[in-house]
């Protein structure tokens, strides 16, 4: 023991004069800026998905109306409360969150003597650190699903102007397991699909490789999964959860890859007609388009007849007539028919109503006639000349019915929505052929970010050479003699007025001509109705032009249902929904007539 | 590490083995034959290091896996030893006596899993529990939120709303659910 | 003058399970439990004693009173959801579970991990030891009624903690290093203020290396109390500190290195004399070495790169059928993680190998019976143990 | 000069007087030494009046439970050795109202005191049935016994040199110059005394009776509300009545008020120095050092006297 | 996350031999005598705990409150994670003790005890003996999610859920783990509700004993305690 271990400790007595090191005010010390605090969230960004409810390993977080956020396209209306019973600030929620708009401050005091209190809806229940800039957020992106689309192999625009070929790979089984896994099953989209599908399901099955369980899942809702998987409009890809940050998930794609992925020859095993018995009563559905033949496959799987009278020589209607086969092929159309057949619809084509049998008849055979005879006359702009121009559907209609159709060296066509994109590409397809080289122009109303076509049907116009004017207004169809020498068109200033309404304004100085020996004009589109003839035209109720009917599609006369593009949606996932809500109407009808008899 | 592997198998039943690392094998073996691998990897290769012993249950195999995880510290090399047990009657036979620290696992295996070592010292005495009654908990048909939620109360008053569901009922409660 | 050395032939002799049957009807005894409510014990357990005068005849450990099934927990979350609770497997230094589980998961699913993670990883891994090792060095001057350390190592260790809650958005629970990365980068200036930390803790240091290694009070209370034996090293299990105490100079991140440890210069500082003073000074050696190695990581680490890469949807995330062992120094010894999957989104089985399970169960048990009742908690503490990671 | 022959009642409540102005005092110094004691932490510590409001907290508790005559006496014993200690020891030399009942010879009864309390609390917390308590007595005691032996030997020392047992007599005899203090007189007494002094402040390193990190807290530990409010008096009363003698025996008394107050501070304050840097001795170990150091130290001073 | 099981049913047996050193018996003692002792009757006293009156003049209790509230020591009982707060809480950087909190290591001298954070039911049985031998008034409060809901281990086997389904509690302080600075904001609100005459948790907990007392022997099946520690 030496005398310096005796003495040394003595040296931690310096310590005295020094001041403490303690915290004077430990009551007000902020944390750390990037602290992981209470839970603030930013009302308008977020969408209710309840990723952060999925994620929390607490069962801490509990989804739940709120005041003032109702429930619409891409908003659950449902807000996230957070127990500070069980949560653990790990922040996983944030890290999860699609739209990030689940944050923490660096508040951290919370005292209360009530243990019920510690429940809250951040963001709503006002308290005092919602608007504390400080806290955690994620550091750049979100890491935790997958941000950005699955690759997926398609045509180059060089190698597909020059024919009719199906520009999109689809994915691949491998591609569709990865695109799938992006998903995070909040179950937005199901809302905005027309049809309501089991996206996140089936989506599930993807990811689990069940694609046969996939395919089963989406015939329980769509019988043209695969025209779909091609051709769908999408809106649920608008409201997607992932697309806040990073891409949608390629919901239609997938839908494909199940299709694709499946044999064509296991459809028949998989999705087979149900065990019910034969109703003996029969429905007969005008139009084999995707309303009526939706219709007609609930009505056939629940035991009913039906019959499908189609005026073509073919069925599918718009889908066929209407959609180029670049976008969907034949074969897949017609494979989906063959499936809606087997389960024992059937199926005359060439029967015009109208001309070979008339409503009556239909009325008098039939316990019931659904009509769903879409829209398949062209409208008109009416400016100088437009009798010479042609009509887009028309013209579509002749292409797939492999008439010959005139391919002008310059082609001018009037529309900017999904249509006016189709002639336009298969217009330039017929000129690459013809001349090798392609000459088409589109003019719309609108600016080329508010067109209605899909923006990558825009793109990959432009991709094959179709010149787009956006925001240019028709003003006359330049003719020299008979022969369309161009199309003259004024700059757009406004196309609704104050109030709303359609009135155009040009700027008359700005105008231009396009050369072109043909103008078509894709407008818009009109049902043919004179198949009613005029005793049943007199006695239905009408709205602006339309037939009316009530919510599941029934018209005012009890034995006529409506449905499809005629009466409502723009598009083949709106006709399937109709035909579902038709088929509903239709059998409970029937339903009801089968009790009376016995 | 193979060649230490190559001269057990001249002598002994061993599994494949799988290099998880260079420095880091899993094998299984056969149970008459650990007491006599484990006793020869401690004294003749160097593997005096006993890292972990414990239990993985593979209720779908009916089966204990008693993994014996043996380290030897000169060369940095691990081993483990895969035993698997039948589930019903799951008896292990215990090491204590190569390393004492197996005792402290035995009873935690004998208490967590079931799997009892006879002759380990202390092994019936309770370790982590305390007037356990149910099944071992680690078991794998233990489900412990469900024997939670029958023993402890929670706070009641908890909601929670699926947004599918919920926005089904708000937006489109009429709709029919296709064909089905 | 006096000799205080047990006489044991007075004691029953341990039976053949080294279990010692002591009739505490002859009134020659005495049960003491120490713990858990007991402020020299180490965190919640107990020790139950068999006390004969002043000397310990026997001594069991007792723990399970943090027991909350972690491992069955883990089993019933998805591999994202076990992140947040491996932590909580131990509170003084939970960094460790973090790195482990992250790794072994990280292994099984074949995730590369960025570079900079990496060094952020062994940052954190370091700053952990650095207040594991405060909270020893606390701890046993605590024990043996010095408080003035324990105040001294308990206010560098909350300094340290404000860096902590600076780099990871928490004081205690850091939940920073996730699979596949770390959260976030090093905020600005981080290194300066990472500086002043350190030197305050060395100037503490260097007063508490006078109230301890200087004073004679401490040596004649730690030195030859407590010896562990260097032969029962291997067959204890013992490792760490405790063993380079020993003069075994093991240590993982030297023997088989880890994360970026294989770029940076340490000694492995041994002791010979195995006794509590060895332990503690071999601490205390190491902490110094540790301090070294932030200043060496903060200098040698790459300024900029990503520190997390893209993970799978973790909502959904399987792993295919697997088993690993991750092992790591911890500032206590070995810790490891033995994670079995079986293809499925959740863990088969995880298995934290925690150094205070041998240390704390059966080498305590071991080393308690003739010692002093006063040196228990010394004892405890010496062999630095902690007791949520025994139990789990 | 001896006080009991000109005894007069109203020194009784001089001496109340006393006893209450020396029990605030302590109250107030040790928080105090506390405050110091944390600012070698780091720290701010307690509040000054910390004592009083844990003196009241402690009587206002509401369940008191005894666990026997001797378990409720033990802090009255321990208190009466405080007080009993204070009541024959004259705490301001030469003043009429503070002298209490100082009398010749009471250097012995002053001895007595030190000890009574201890013993009586080992009695008490015998009672309450408590092992820590049991044990911590044992240990206690044996240390205290082996801390008291010096401080005796160092007396013994002290009445020889002064050949008187009066407390008072032996103050006067160290007035006058600051080298007539006993501690310059017979330095190695002092000592002695002061070793025993150290051991017995229940302080580091000598206070492992009541380490709560091994038995804790020793003897008190099941002693609660009014009880513990009796215990934390005689804590703050007894070190400073102590010390009182110290200060009287080798110190040179105290002549004021404010003289008292600094001598008893400084000397509280050499335990507390010693204290605060130490960790603390094993039983056996510090009964050894008071055996090498205490007791030849204080056998040698009475050689040299 | 899995779901539940809803083919699992508990063990309904719950029936936990008593361990041997607490049965009844007969014991020979040292002078030779044979006594018969329990251990569970012997060394408790046998009655419930009493519903104490506050003091009967306002003035007084206020000013007893007052000091209570001044002089909060804590029963140094680390129950969980949140002890590790409790260290840098009363050293120099958070120095509780300038407020008159301090801790003592036997609970009959302290008044609060502080749950920090789960407590298992091994530990609950401890923590309901500290609370029971402290003495009136005392109090309790919750550390973090876990006393308030169950936390992160709201699902585990072995801890409890709601602390106050075992023992009264006066506050509750959120966060896992709360860090010192809202430990001190709890101490502060728990000074308040105590200066109110609020924190009468030892009445309550008296009034309600059984009602306690089921829940608690509703979770520690080995029950082997006298159902009165004091």
């Amino acid at each position: 023991m030496s005398l310096r271990d005796v003495l040394s400790p003595f040296t931690a007595w310096k310590h005295v004069i020094n001041d403490p090191v303690t915290i004077k005010d430990p009551f007000n010390r902020p944390g750390a800026d990037r602290y992981r605090g209470f839970h603030q969230n930013d009302m308008d960004k977020c969408i209710g998905c309840g990723s952060c409810e999925e994620i929390c390993q607490n069962a801490a977080i509990d989804m739940v109306p709120v005041e003032g956020q109702e429930a619409g396209p891409g908003d659950s209306g449902l807000r996230p409360m957070i127990d500070y019973g069980r949560c653990c600030w790990c922040a996983l929620c944030v890290d999860v969150c699609m739209t990030g708009s689940l944050t923490m401050s660096n508040e951290y005091t919370w005292v209360d003597s009530d243990p019920d209190a510690f429940r809250f809806v951040p963001g709503v229940d006002g308290k005092s650190w919602d608007l504390e800039p400080k806290g955690y957020q994620r550091e750049d992106t979100r890491r935790l699903t997958g941000t950005t689309r699955a690759p997926m192999g398609e045509l180059a625009p060089e190698d597909r102007i020059g024919n009719f070929c199906e520009i999109v790979d689809g994915f691949t089984p491998e591609q569709a397991v990865i695109e799938a896994d992006r998903c995070v099953e909040c179950g937005l989209c199901v809302a905005t699909c027309p049809a309501h599908m089991d996206i996140p399901d089936y989506i599930a099955k993807v990811r689990d490789g069940d694609f046969e369980g996939g395919l089963q899942l989406l015939y329980e809702t769509n019988p043209f999964s695969q025209a779909c998987g091609r051709i769908c409009t999408h809106k649920c890809e608008t409201t997607c959860a992932a697309m806040h940050e990073g891409d949608a998930i390629a919901i239609r794609w997938l839908k494909r890859a199940i299709t694709d992925s499946v044999d064509k020859d296991r459809y028949f095993d998989l999705i087979q007609k149900p065990d019910v018995p034969e109703t003996g009563q029969s429905v007969a559905v005008i139009g084999a388009g995707p309303a009526g033949l939706t219709t007609a496959f609930d009505l056939a799987r629940k035991g009913h007849k039906v019959v499908v009278f189609e005026a073509l020589d073919k069925p599918g209607g718009m889908m066929r007539y209407g959609i180029p086969e670049y976008r969907l092929p034949y074969d897949v159309l017609d494979h989906e028919i063959s499936v809606i057949e087997a389960m024992g619809v059937e199926i005359r084509c060439n029967m015009r109503v109208g001309h070979e049998i008339s409503m009556e008849q239909l009325a008098k055979a039939y316990d019931a006639v659904v009509l769903s005879i879409g829209l398949h006359q062209g409208r008109s702009t009416r400016v100088p000349g437009s009798d010479k121009a042609e009509a887009a559907i028309d013209l579509l209609r002749r292409i797939t019915a492999g008439v010959e159709v005139p391919v002008p060296e310059q082609v001018a066509v009037i529309g900017g929505g999904n249509v006016a994109m189709d002639i336009a590409r298969s217009m330039a397809r017929l000129q690459k052929i013809k001349y090798g080289r392609v000459g088409v122009t589109v003019t719309a109303l609108e600016d080329l970010d508010r067109f209605l076509a899909d923006r990558e049907e825009i793109e990959e116009a432009q991709e094959e050479g179709c010149v787009i004017y956006p925001a240019r207004g028709p003003q006359e169809i330049v003719l020299d003699g008979e022969t369309v020498m161009g199309l003259r068109t004024w700059k757009v200033q406004a196309i609704f007025d104050d109030q709303g309404r359609f009135a155009p304004k040009y700027d008359e100085a700005d105008e231009m001509i396009h050369p072109a020996g043909m103008v078509v004009e894709a407008i818009g589109q009109m049902a043919d109705i004179s198949l009613l003839g005029e005793a049943l035209t007199e006695k239905l109720e009408w709205n602006r032009g339309r037939i009316m009917i009530d919510s599941t599609g029934q018209t005012s006369e009890p034995w006529l249902w409506a449905a499809g593009d005629a009466v409502s949606g723009p598009d083949v996932i709106h006709a399937v929904a109709d035909g579902h809500r038709v088929a509903v109407s239709v059998g409970k009808m029937l339903a009801a007539k089968r009790e009376k008899v016995q | 590490m193979r060649h230490i592997l190559y001269r057990l198998k001249d002598r002994y039943h061993l599994g494949t083995p799988v290099f998880q690392r260079d420095d880091l094998c899993f094998v299984t073996v056969k149970r008459f034959e650990l007491r006599a691998i484990l006793t020869e990897l401690r004294d003749v290769e160097g593997f005096t290091h006993l890292t972990l012993l414990t239990a993985v249950d593979w209720i779908e195999e009916q089966q204990f896996q008693l993994t014996y995880m043996v380290n030897n510290r000169v060369a940095n090399l691990t081993l483990a030893l895969r035993v698997m047990l039948d589930r019903e009657d799951a008896t292990g036979d215990t090491i204590h006596d190569l390393w004492p620290t197996a005792a402290t696992y035995q009873r935690e295996l004998r208490e967590m899993f079931g799997i009892t070592f006879p002759g380990s010292p202390r092994v019936d005495e309770e370790f982590i529990l305390e007037g356990w009654t149910d099944l071992p908990p680690y078991r794998r048909d233990f489900d412990t939120l469900a024997y939670s939620q029958q023993t402890y109360n929670d706070r009641p008053g908890r909601v929670t709303h699926d947004p599918k569901t919920h926005m089904q009922k708000t937006l489109y409660a009429d709709y029919p659910k296709g064909a089905k | 003058m006096f000799s205080f050395k047990p006489d044991r032939s007075q004691y029953p002799a341990p039976g053949p399970d080294g279990k010692i049957e002591v009739d505490l009807e002859t009134g020659k005894y005495l049960k003491l439990w120490h713990g858990p409510n007991h402020p020299g014990i180490t965190g919640n357990m107990s020790v139950e004693l068999t006390v004969c005068g002043d000397e310990v005849v026997e001594g069991k450990t007792h723990v399970g009173y943090l027991h909350r099934g972690f491992e069955k927990l883990m089993e019933r979350r998805t591999f994202i959801q076990v992140f947040p609770i491996v932590c909580r497997v131990c509170v003084p230094e939970p960094d460790f579970n973090e790195y482990c589980y992250a790794a072994a998961v990280e292994e099984l699913a074949g995730i590369e991990v960025p570079e900079m993670a990496n060094w952020i990883r062994t940052l954190i891994l370091e700053m952990g030891r650095f207040n594991s090792y405060m909270m020893a060095m606390g701890g046993i001057s605590g024990a043996l009624g010095l408080g003035v350390v324990g105040q001294w190592m308990t206010y560098t260790r909350d300094i340290m903690l404000d860096r902590f809650e600076e780099l990871t958005g928490a004081r205690i629970y850091h939940m920073f290093i996730l699979p596949g990365g770390v959260r976030a980068h090093l905020p600005e200036g981080f290194e300066g203020r990472m500086e002043e930390v350190l030197q305050t803790a060395e100037t503490y240091l260097a007063d508490a290396e006078k109230l301890m290694f200087h004073s004679s009070v401490f040596k004649t209370r730690t030195q030859g109390v407590g010896v562990i034996d260097p032969a029962l090293f291997e067959t204890y299990g013992v490792t760490g500190p405790n063993a380079r105490a020993g003069g075994v100079a093991k240590d993982v991140r030297k023997d088989s290195p880890y994360l970026v440890y294989d770029q940076l210069d340490f000694t492995v500082h041994t002791e010979t004399a195995s006794d509590i003073y060895a332990r503690t000074l071999v601490r205390f050696k190491d902490l110094h070495e540790t301090i070294q190695l932030i200043r060496q990581i903060l200098k040698k680490m790459p300024k900029e790169g990503e520190v997390m890469t893209n993970l799978p949807n973790v909502l959904h995330w399987k792993i295919p059928r697997g088993e690993t062992y991750i092992k790591g120094e911890s500032s206590r010894g070995e810790y490891g993680y033995y994670l079995v999957t079986d293809g499925t989104g959740y863990p088969r089985r995880v298995n934290v190998r925690g150094p205070s399970y041998t240390h704390a169960m059966a080498l305590l048990e071991h080393l308690i019976p003739g010692t002093n009742i006063s040196d228990i908690a010394a004892l405890m503490v010496s062999l630095h143990t902690y007791p949520p990671e025994i139990e789990r | 000069m001896t006080a009991f022959p000109n005894f007069e009642w109203v020194q009784i409540a001089y001496a109340l007087l006393t006893l209450f102005i020396v029990i605030n005092y302590g109250m107030v110094m040790t928080a105090v030494v506390r405050k110091i004691g944390a600012r070698v932490g780091g720290r701010y510590g307690i509040p000054v009046w910390q004592n009083y409001v844990d003196l009241l907290k402690n009587i206002a508790l509401r369940s008191k439970i005894s666990h026997g005559v001797m378990y409720y006496l033990g802090p009255v014993f321990r208190l009466t050795g405080g007080v009993g200690l204070l009541m024959f020891v004259p705490t301001i030399y030469g003043s009429e109202w503070h002298q209490n009942f100082s009398y010749a010879g009471d250097l012995i009864l002053a001895l007595y005191f030190v000890f009574f309390g201890t013993l009586g609390m080992a009695l008490g917390a015998g009672e309450s049935g408590h092992p820590h308590s049991a044990i911590g007595v044992s240990r206690g005691l044996a240390q205290v016994t082996m801390a008291e032996l010096p401080l005796a030997l160092g007396v013994f020392a002290l009445s020889l040199q002064y050949q008187t047992l009066d407390i008072t007599e032996i103050v006067a005899a160290q007035q006058g110059s600051i080298f007539n203090w006993t501690v310059f007189t017979n330095p190695l007494a002092t000592v002695a005394a002061m070793v025993a002094f150290v051991g017995t402040m229940m302080r580091s390193p000598f206070d492992v009776a009541m380490a709560p990190q091994e038995i804790p807290i020793g003897p008190p530990t099941e002693y609660h509300s009014s009880y513990l409010a009796l215990m934390q008096t005689n804590r703050v009363l007894f070190p400073v009545a102590k010390t009182v003698i110290y200060m009287n025996l080798f110190f040179g008394g105290a002549t004021s008020w404010a003289e008292f107050a600094i001598k008893v501070f400084c000397l509280y304050m050499i335990s507390v120095v010693i204290g605060v840097v130490h960790p603390r001795f094993r039983v056996e170990q510090s009964i050894r050092f008071f055996l090498k150091w205490g007791l030849p130290i204080g056998v040698l001073s009475i050689l040299v006297v | 996350m899995k779901d539940v099981d809803d083919k699992f049913l508990k063990n309904p047996d719950t029936e936990v031999p008593l361990r041997e050193e607490l049965r009844p018996r007969k014991v020979t003692t040292p002078d030779g005598q044979e006594i018969d002792i329990d251990p569970l009757r012997d060394y408790f006293c046998e009655a419930k705990p009493k519903v104490h009156p506050k003091a009967y003049s306002k003035i007084v209790e206020d000013f007893y409150n007052w000091a209570r509230a001044n002089s909060l020591w804590i029963l140094g009982f680390g129950t969980g994670c949140g002890a590790i707060e409790m260290r840098p809480l009363m050293t120099p950087r958070f120095d509780a003790y300038r407020y008159g909190i301090q801790w003592r290591p036997t609970p009959r001298q302290a008044n609060l005890l502080v749950i920090s954070g789960y407590l298992s039911v091994k530990t609950l049985k401890r923590a309901i003996r500290a609370y029971e031998q402290m003495p009136q008034p005392k109090y309790v409060m919750g550390l973090g999610s876990c006393t308030i809901n169950g936390g992160m281990y709201w699902d585990s086997y072995n801890t409890i859920k709601r602390l106050d389904d075992y023992l009264p509690v006066d506050m509750y302080v959120a966060g896992c783990m709360p860090r010192p600075e809202a430990l001190l904001h709890g101490f502060m609100e728990l000074k308040r509700v105590i200066k109110e005459g609020k924190g009468e948790g030892a009445n309550l907990y008296a009034e309600n004993f059984d009602q306690y007392k089921a829940n608690q022997k509703a979770v520690i099946r080995d029950w082997d305690m006298p159902d009165y520690n004091w």
